[in-house]
């Protein structure tokens, strides 16, 4: 048997589940890439129930922390990893620079490692066995229509003002709208948390209790639950102020409609995804997974992934596979040289335009907290549950 | 002699799309008279009907009835009343409320509509069976239940649908004597459309004989019988002989039709036992069947059998020129 | 015995995939749940929980709220059209081609036909554009999209055909002379409609009446889809539990909302023989 | 003609308000799924062409429309088989009364009025709890069965109520065995109606979402799909998928027309007096 | 007298759950002869008729066909063949493929049984119409197809269920004679459920009446007609009085009635003509209704109508008395 006739089956999300992917897999290594998209709350039922109908998870970190402990996932040898050492800090000790503060929430790199093949633990710091290997994160703030709003937004308060009654959205992804709605508590004043990547119940009530008032008053356009309902509703008008993707707003104006990634003070939710393998897999079909994280990581999907918005794990082997027009705009936070135009060919910016939010360390740099699993989990989901429901 | 409530037809004729139903018909229908519509199946009887009763629309000419004009009014202002063939009595109503139909669309109040409801039944014998389910009576008792929700308009004309057809043979003849006689008890004009000659003589004062969409002969029955026009009548009326000489087309009727040993020379085909009578039919030279229905006392003195070689004779005064 | 051989298929397919999965369901309510997994073990936890949160009760009866809604809409749309075409429509080709066009959508995906809606309602929809224009309104309207009027508005786009199927059915089988006999009897034509045709299309009624409500209660996307996730209805707090892998909360629920529905139907089923108006 | 009455024309309107009610949301998507290639979901247009139905026949950036509809369309025609097979076993056992007939009808009734995503999620239970592999060919298909059957099931009532129980009697008078009997005079007189269950046990599955959510596994239905790409796509590209789905459901209509026309015909020229004098 | 293929009912009981259908009934039907079995709705013909068949169980009792017990055997093994009240043509078969219908079920090559079907066809002329479908066939045909379909087994015994009630009354008659003429040249026993009188009469060899579960008479047509055994007998058979003296209830024909100038006293309630006849119904002393059926002429040279006194005769002689 020989590799080229092997299929992987991967799921995940839309964001990074594409099938450009695939058809480049095939060209480079030769075997067949099998892509299912599929929601976020999806994702994680398959992964933490489904162990047979996948053979590498692609998903985000804070995923990690309710899949890995099923042993669904096995623990990856980072000494076959060529470019680990290469991984940008975050991922790894949780350091973006020696000086940085590790921001709340369920940051990548306290999930990232087990204690050793066949773990179902986390391990505190880097052991040589990861969960998931980092393939794509960003730091995530509010989106507006700055035509539709017509002054500048500051604060994350801004998305319950009454003002935007019947304009703004929120995401329905509860782990991740939580997080939204308490930078947004936080800013309004009204509560101050512990750490909001891990509430306790009470904390929890309080911002639900403060979004449901705002929900019940008619603050809410919609809820979005993908990124792409993100972006139908931010390019129809409907909404002019959401919690919103960084790629989204990327989405959105290229199809001509003016959107603004819009830094605030109060600084970025982040998250991170990343790859890991069904602990299933054995033989051919894992070194035909090692290989793909090994191509993954050696900068044609960074490349890929970061002219979208993204930041790849490894940006350094990305930085062959874009011009320097492009780093220069994405990575550097520089003005355009030339247009900017998206791996599917939209044109994205003009020359001059810087992108939103700065550089790479500009943005990665002020993350107040990371998307995550709380030990209230289970509460919150309920209350969540709730809110939508309200 | 005419009494009040006289119905004409002037003219009239019925078409759905290219087939024409009812041919230009015109025909006086004598008020409290007993009149059959007769004929043959698809010949427009029903038609004819339906147009008096105001449910089809008339494509051509115009109905009268006592004087007025009444073609374009609505079934309910014609003073014509209908029963239908399988009586369409409404299956959720008790056979009172069936009754009280009619009332109740004019807003008459339920004790007055309920005392109404009560006499007509009464009237048709079911008063027994008021609050009973359309559903839970026999087809006589249906019959007579639509027969007292027709009624209950006190129409001028009464228009049955083969009211009889539903029955069985023995309740057949049963319900159209109480049919008679109410028609006689109430003295209003009954229209009686009917497929069946024996049910036509029975009962009518005059019956109008329809055939191919139009009146073929109206007049009182025994005249039909007696006296029938045409071919198509005689045929159709039963009972009769038509024989072809060279002077023309004769009618001949079967009872006058006798075993005689000096008669025409025929060979029996079918005997057929009719209780008081036997029909006897037999073939004679070229082909010409005779219907004989002779007496059985006189029959059975000297059965045949079918294969016997026989001798017919008639009177030949008895024979009636046919015109067509 | 050959009854029984012959039915077999039927009930096995049945217990198999009916039976069992609800008994299945039953029982896991009772279970427990962490995070990505459902534990065996007894506990009231759930219903506790279902039961004493005010917003269960205010998602039932916003389920039973659009139920009704949709339940008098597609009732009066359904028996007008069922009406118009068994009536109104005089021969029948016309009404086998006039039905056939009603029940062509049908055939189109549901989602399809749901999502269609949003361009034509929303913010900037034609529906808006056409008003704007014509200067009935000078602010778009909000109300048309992702609020209560565009689900029912979705629900009775969805479902009326439902309704006008049973209902043509059983207004097909009245005996026309019931109709004449009434005109008869000086029945006006509104007349005729409430005494002889109401009654006796009462069976169709009630057969549309259970595959609405039915649809509408077990309805869990078209609430999420036209409401923006603005609104919920039971089908939706059973789904984003089931999202958030809260089987035996789930199933918890969806007992609930068996119950519910089944108490419906069972009322309407005591009305109408089903077997026999078919 | 008679003249129509006034209300005819009231209630035609109204006929023509609901036809467009019908449509337009199928008409609208028709159209815009004509959008130039900078066009978005809504109006306006930017140019018309074919590029979003050529899109469709290119690999999409995420999922696997074709392969969802392969697998849509096998599931389909697995479910109209078994669902013709067995409606018709059903349907002829119900002709007697059997032990158990009354629940049995009970069942089905129950498997028509309880909502979908219960037994869906029912259904997902009871495979991850058994161990089974969830399969839209396994737990999918049965899912999809205790809707479709209960369906089919009913369409042999009604079909079985009219059947005249004489002309099995005059196959068994000429001689005919039980199975005899049922190929060559019960099937036969009744096989217009089996393309009937048949049509109605393919679109249904096909269209089948709720029951498919959580049933079908690693793999996508169409309906999932597409559900999958309302929230996933941002293109016309779903526009032209809705508009090419109900095309090819019009394609199946059209076929089942087709074939009931050309047996209809078949039938008529075995003893038609063309030609000949009567 | 007995020939082939008798076939005797001994004790026969039908029970549908607690009602009883067909009540011990023992009866030999003689083979070749021609059978009527009538009665008023829901005695229990057809029950009779279909366990003959075999297409009804039997609650009690057996049936025996030429000394060989058929009880338990299925329809096609009994020597029977049935035609069905509605013809129960196979819609989706040709004529031809319907009448060789039961030599396909046999395995009989198609040649050989197209063969046979067109000899059978040709016996019912309907030879022209082998490729039709029954939809496309008038009543009548349709008639003649099912006995050729009926008859392709060569029974010994044919059973029929009401065959002619689909027909109208014209048709009824003509059809009714091929009937008898079939059956004389086949030399087959036919077994033929009505409900009509005047049907039974004319063409029973026997009639075979039943009431409420029971045979109540049985016997050639004219000793039912002319000696009824029970009042019951004499009013469904119509054409009686049944009159009640001192000595016992009797029946009087009503042809044996005449008017006459030294008779008994009587009202005339109503007066139906009747083609040769009119029929006089008038009521005597005591409530007692009689009927007259007076010749025409004898009628119409001095005519009658409701209300009128007159006064009837009849022969002593002519009283018939009644068992019941
Ligand atoms: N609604 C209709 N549309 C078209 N043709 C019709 C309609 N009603 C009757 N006809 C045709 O008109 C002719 C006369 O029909 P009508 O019902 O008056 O006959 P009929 O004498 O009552 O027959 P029957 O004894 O069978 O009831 C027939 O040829 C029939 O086919
Ligand atoms: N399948 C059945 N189940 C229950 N009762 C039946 C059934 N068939 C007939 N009966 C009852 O048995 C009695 C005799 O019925 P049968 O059909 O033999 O009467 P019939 O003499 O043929 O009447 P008709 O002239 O109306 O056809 C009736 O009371 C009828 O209601
Ligand atoms: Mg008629
Ligand atoms: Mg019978």
């Amino acid at each position: 048997q020989e590799i080229k006739d092997v299929t992987l089956r991967q799921f995940g999300t839309g964001v990074s589940n594409l099938n450009e992917v695939a058809q480049k897999v095939k060209e480079d290594l030769g075997f067949t890439l099998e892509m299912t998209a599929l929601d976020s709350d999806a994702v994680t039922q398959r992964a933490a129930t489904q162990p047979d109908s996948f053979d590498i998870a692609d998903i985000e970190y804070w995923i990690a922390k309710k899949v890995w402990p099923t042993g669904n996932l096995q623990a990856m040898d980072t000494s076959k990893i060529a470019n680990y050492g290469k991984i940008v800090g975050i991922f790894r000790d949780g350091k973006l620079t020696p000086e940085s503060t590790i921001a709340q929430g369920t940051a990548p790199h306290t999930v990232g490692f087990t204690s050793g093949p066949g773990g179902t633990d986390f391990a505190a710091e880097e052991t040589g066995w990861m969960t998931l290997i980092p393939t794509i994160y960003n730091a995530d703030t509010l989106g507006i229509r700055p035509d539709l709003i017509g002054r500048p937004i500051e604060s994350w308060t801004e998305l319950l003002n009454p003002e935007f009654a019947g304009k703004a959205s929120l995401l329905d992804i509860s782990s991740i709208g939580i997080m939204d709605a308490a930078m947004v508590c936080e800013a309004m004043g009204e509560i101050q948390y512990g750490d909001k990547g891990n509430m306790t119940r009470d904390e929890i009530d309080r911002t639900m209790a403060i979004m449901t008032e705002a929900k019940r008053a008619g603050q809410f356009r919609s809820f979005w639950k993908t990124f792409d309902e993100s972006v139908n509703l931010m390019a129809s008008g409907e909404v002019v102020i959401q919690s919103m993707w960084s790629p989204a707003i990327t989405a959105v104006k290229s199809r001509g409609i003016p959107c603004v990634y819009q830094p605030l003070k109060e600084g970025y939710r982040s998250w991170g995804g990343g790859i890991g393998l069904s602990s299933s897999l054995s033989g051919l079909p894992l070194d035909a997974a090692y290989e793909y994280i090994n191509w993954y990581l050696s900068g044609w999907v960074g490349g890929f992934l970061m002219r979208q918005g993204y930041y790849s794990a490894v940006p350094e082997t990305s930085k062959a596979f874009m011009s320097p027009n492009e780093w220069g705009y994405w990575f550097e936070g520089k003005p355009a040289a030339e247009p900017i135009s998206s791996p599917f060919g939209d044109v994205l910016a003009q020359p001059g335009e810087v992108r939103d939010g700065g550089s790479f360390h500009e943005r990665m740099g002020h993350v107040a907290c990371w998307n995550s699993v709380m030990d209230e989990n289970q509460y919150m989901v309920r209350k969540w549950n709730e809110f939508i429901a309200a | 002699m005419r009494t009040g409530h006289d119905l004409e037809l002037v003219h009239v004729t019925k078409r759905y799309g290219d087939a024409v139903a009812v041919n230009d018909v015109s025909h006086l229908f004598r008020g409290g008279s007993y009149v059959c519509l007769l004929g043959p199946s698809g010949c427009g009887k029903s038609s004819t009907l339906r147009m008096i009763a105001g449910h089809e629309g008339v494509s051509a000419g115009s109905i009268v009835l006592h004087g007025a004009e009444v073609t374009h009014l609505p079934p309910a202002r014609r003073g014509t009343a209908m029963m239908f063939q399988s009586y369409a009595l409404f299956p959720h109503l008790s056979v009172r409320d069936n009754v009280a139909f009619s009332l109740r669309m004019k807003g008459v109040d339920k004790p007055a509509r309920h005392r109404r409801a009560g006499e007509l039944l009464e009237l048709v014998d079911m008063a027994r069976h008021a609050d009973r389910l359309p559903s839970q009576l026999s087809g006589g008792q249906q019959q007579r239940v639509a027969l007292a929700r027709a009624l209950v308009t006190d129409p001028q004309v009464l228009l049955l649908d083969e009211p009889l057809s539903a029955l069985d043979p023995f309740l057949r003849v049963r319900m159209r004597a109480e049919l008679k006689r109410l028609q006689r008890e109430l003295g209003i004009g009954f229209i009686h459309v009917t497929h069946g000659q024996d049910e036509a003589l029975a009962l009518a004062d005059e019956i109008v004989l329809m055939n191919d969409a139009r009146i073929e002969q109206a007049g009182p029955a025994r005249e039909i019988f007696n006296a029938p026009r045409t071919e198509f009548v005689a045929r159709f009326m039963g009972g009769h002989n038509v024989i072809a000489l060279p002077q023309g087309r004769f009618a001949l009727r079967a009872d006058d039709v006798r075993l005689a040993p000096e008669g025409a020379e025929a060979v029996v085909r079918a005997v057929e036992y009719q209780g008081g009578h036997v029909a006897l039919t037999a073939r004679m030279a070229g082909e010409q069947e005779l219907l004989a229905l002779i007496p059985e006392a006189a029959f059975f003195a000297d059965p045949k059998h079918p294969g016997d070689a026989v001798r017919l004779a008639w009177d030949e005064g008895r024979l009636h020129r046919l015109h067509a | 015995m050959t009854g029984w051989l012959l039915a077999a298929p039927l009930a096995l397919v049945l217990a198999l995939f009916l039976v069992a999965p609800i008994a299945m369901i039953a029982v896991v309510s009772f279970w427990t749940a962490t995070e990505f997994s459902i534990v065996p073990a007894f506990s009231l936890e759930n219903y506790q929980f279902l039961l004493g949160s005010g917003v269960t009760w205010r998602v039932l009866l916003n389920t039973v709220k659009y139920a009704a809604i949709t339940w008098a809409i597609t009732l009066t749309l359904g028996f007008t059209v069922a009406y118009f075409l068994a009536f109104h429509v005089r021969s029948q080709a016309w009404q086998t081609a006039l039905f056939l066009l009603c029940t062509i959508p049908f055939w189109t995906s549901n989602i399809i036909r749901m999502i269609s809606w949003i361009p034509f309602l929303g913010r900037e929809g034609i529906a808006n554009s056409a008003l704007l224009s014509w200067g009935v309104i000078d602010q778009p309207l909000d109300w048309l999209l992702f609020s209560d009027f565009s689900v029912i508005l979705a629900f009775v786009h969805l479902y009326t055909l439902f309704m006008v199927v049973p209902i043509f059915n059983t207004m097909m089988r009245i005996d026309r002379r019931l109709l004449e006999a009434a005109s008869d009897a000086g029945a006006s034509g509104l007349q005729t409609l409430r005494h002889v045709v109401l009654p006796l299309t009462r069976p169709g009624i009630m057969i549309g009446t259970i595959f609405v409500l039915t649809l509408v209660m077990g309805d869990f996307i078209t609430v999420r889809f036209m409401s923006g996730s603005q609104s919920a209805n039971v089908g939706r707090l059973i789904q984003n539990d089931i999202g958030l892998l809260q089987y035996p909360s789930a199933s918890a629920t969806s007992v609930l909302l068996l119950i519910v529905t089944l108490m419906v139907i069972g009322v309407l089923l005591r009305l109408v023989d089903i077997r026999k108006e078919l | 003609m008679d003249p129509r009455p006034r209300s005819f024309y009231v209630l035609a309107t109204v006929f023509g308000l609901f036809l467009l009610f019908l449509y337009g949301p199928t008409i609208t998507i028709a159209i815009l799924s004509f959008q130039g290639p900078e066009g978005g979901l809504t109006f306006p247009m930017r140019g018309a062409s074919l590029h979003w139905f050529r899109d469709l026949f290119e690999q999409q950036a995420v999922g696997d429309i074709w392969g969802s509809f392969g697998r849509s369309l096998v599931l389909g025609l697995l479910v109209m088989a078994t669902t013709v097979v067995v409606s018709v076993m059903g349907g002829l056992a119900f002709r007697k009364r059997f032990r158990g007939s009354g629940l049995l009808f009970q069942l089905v009734i129950a498997s028509l009025v309880i909502p979908s995503i219960l037994v869906s999620l029912g259904v997902g239970l009871i495979f991850t709890q058994a161990g089974l592999p969830i399969h839209w060919a396994t737990s999918g298909f049965g899912a999809q069965l205790t809707w479709t059957l209960p369906f089919g099931l009913l369409i042999m009532f009604a079909v079985f109520n009219r059947f005249d129980p004489a002309y099995e009697e005059a196959a068994r008078d000429g001689g005919a065995t039980p199975w005899q009997t049922v190929r060559h005079v019960v099937l036969p007189i009744i096989a217009p109606s089996l393309l009937g269950v048949g049509l109605f046990g393919f679109t249904l599955s096909y269209d089948e979402f709720a029951r498919t959510l959580l049933t079908s596994g690693s793999r996508n239905t169409l309906p999932l799909e597409i559900y999958g790409m309302t929230t996933n796509v941002t293109t016309p590209v779903i526009f032209a998928l809705g508009t090419l789905t109900t095309v090819f459901s019009l394609l199946v209509i059209g076929a089942f027309l087709l074939t009931l026309r050309i047996a209809a015909r078949r039938r008529a020229r075995a003893g038609s007096d063309a030609g000949r004098a009567v």
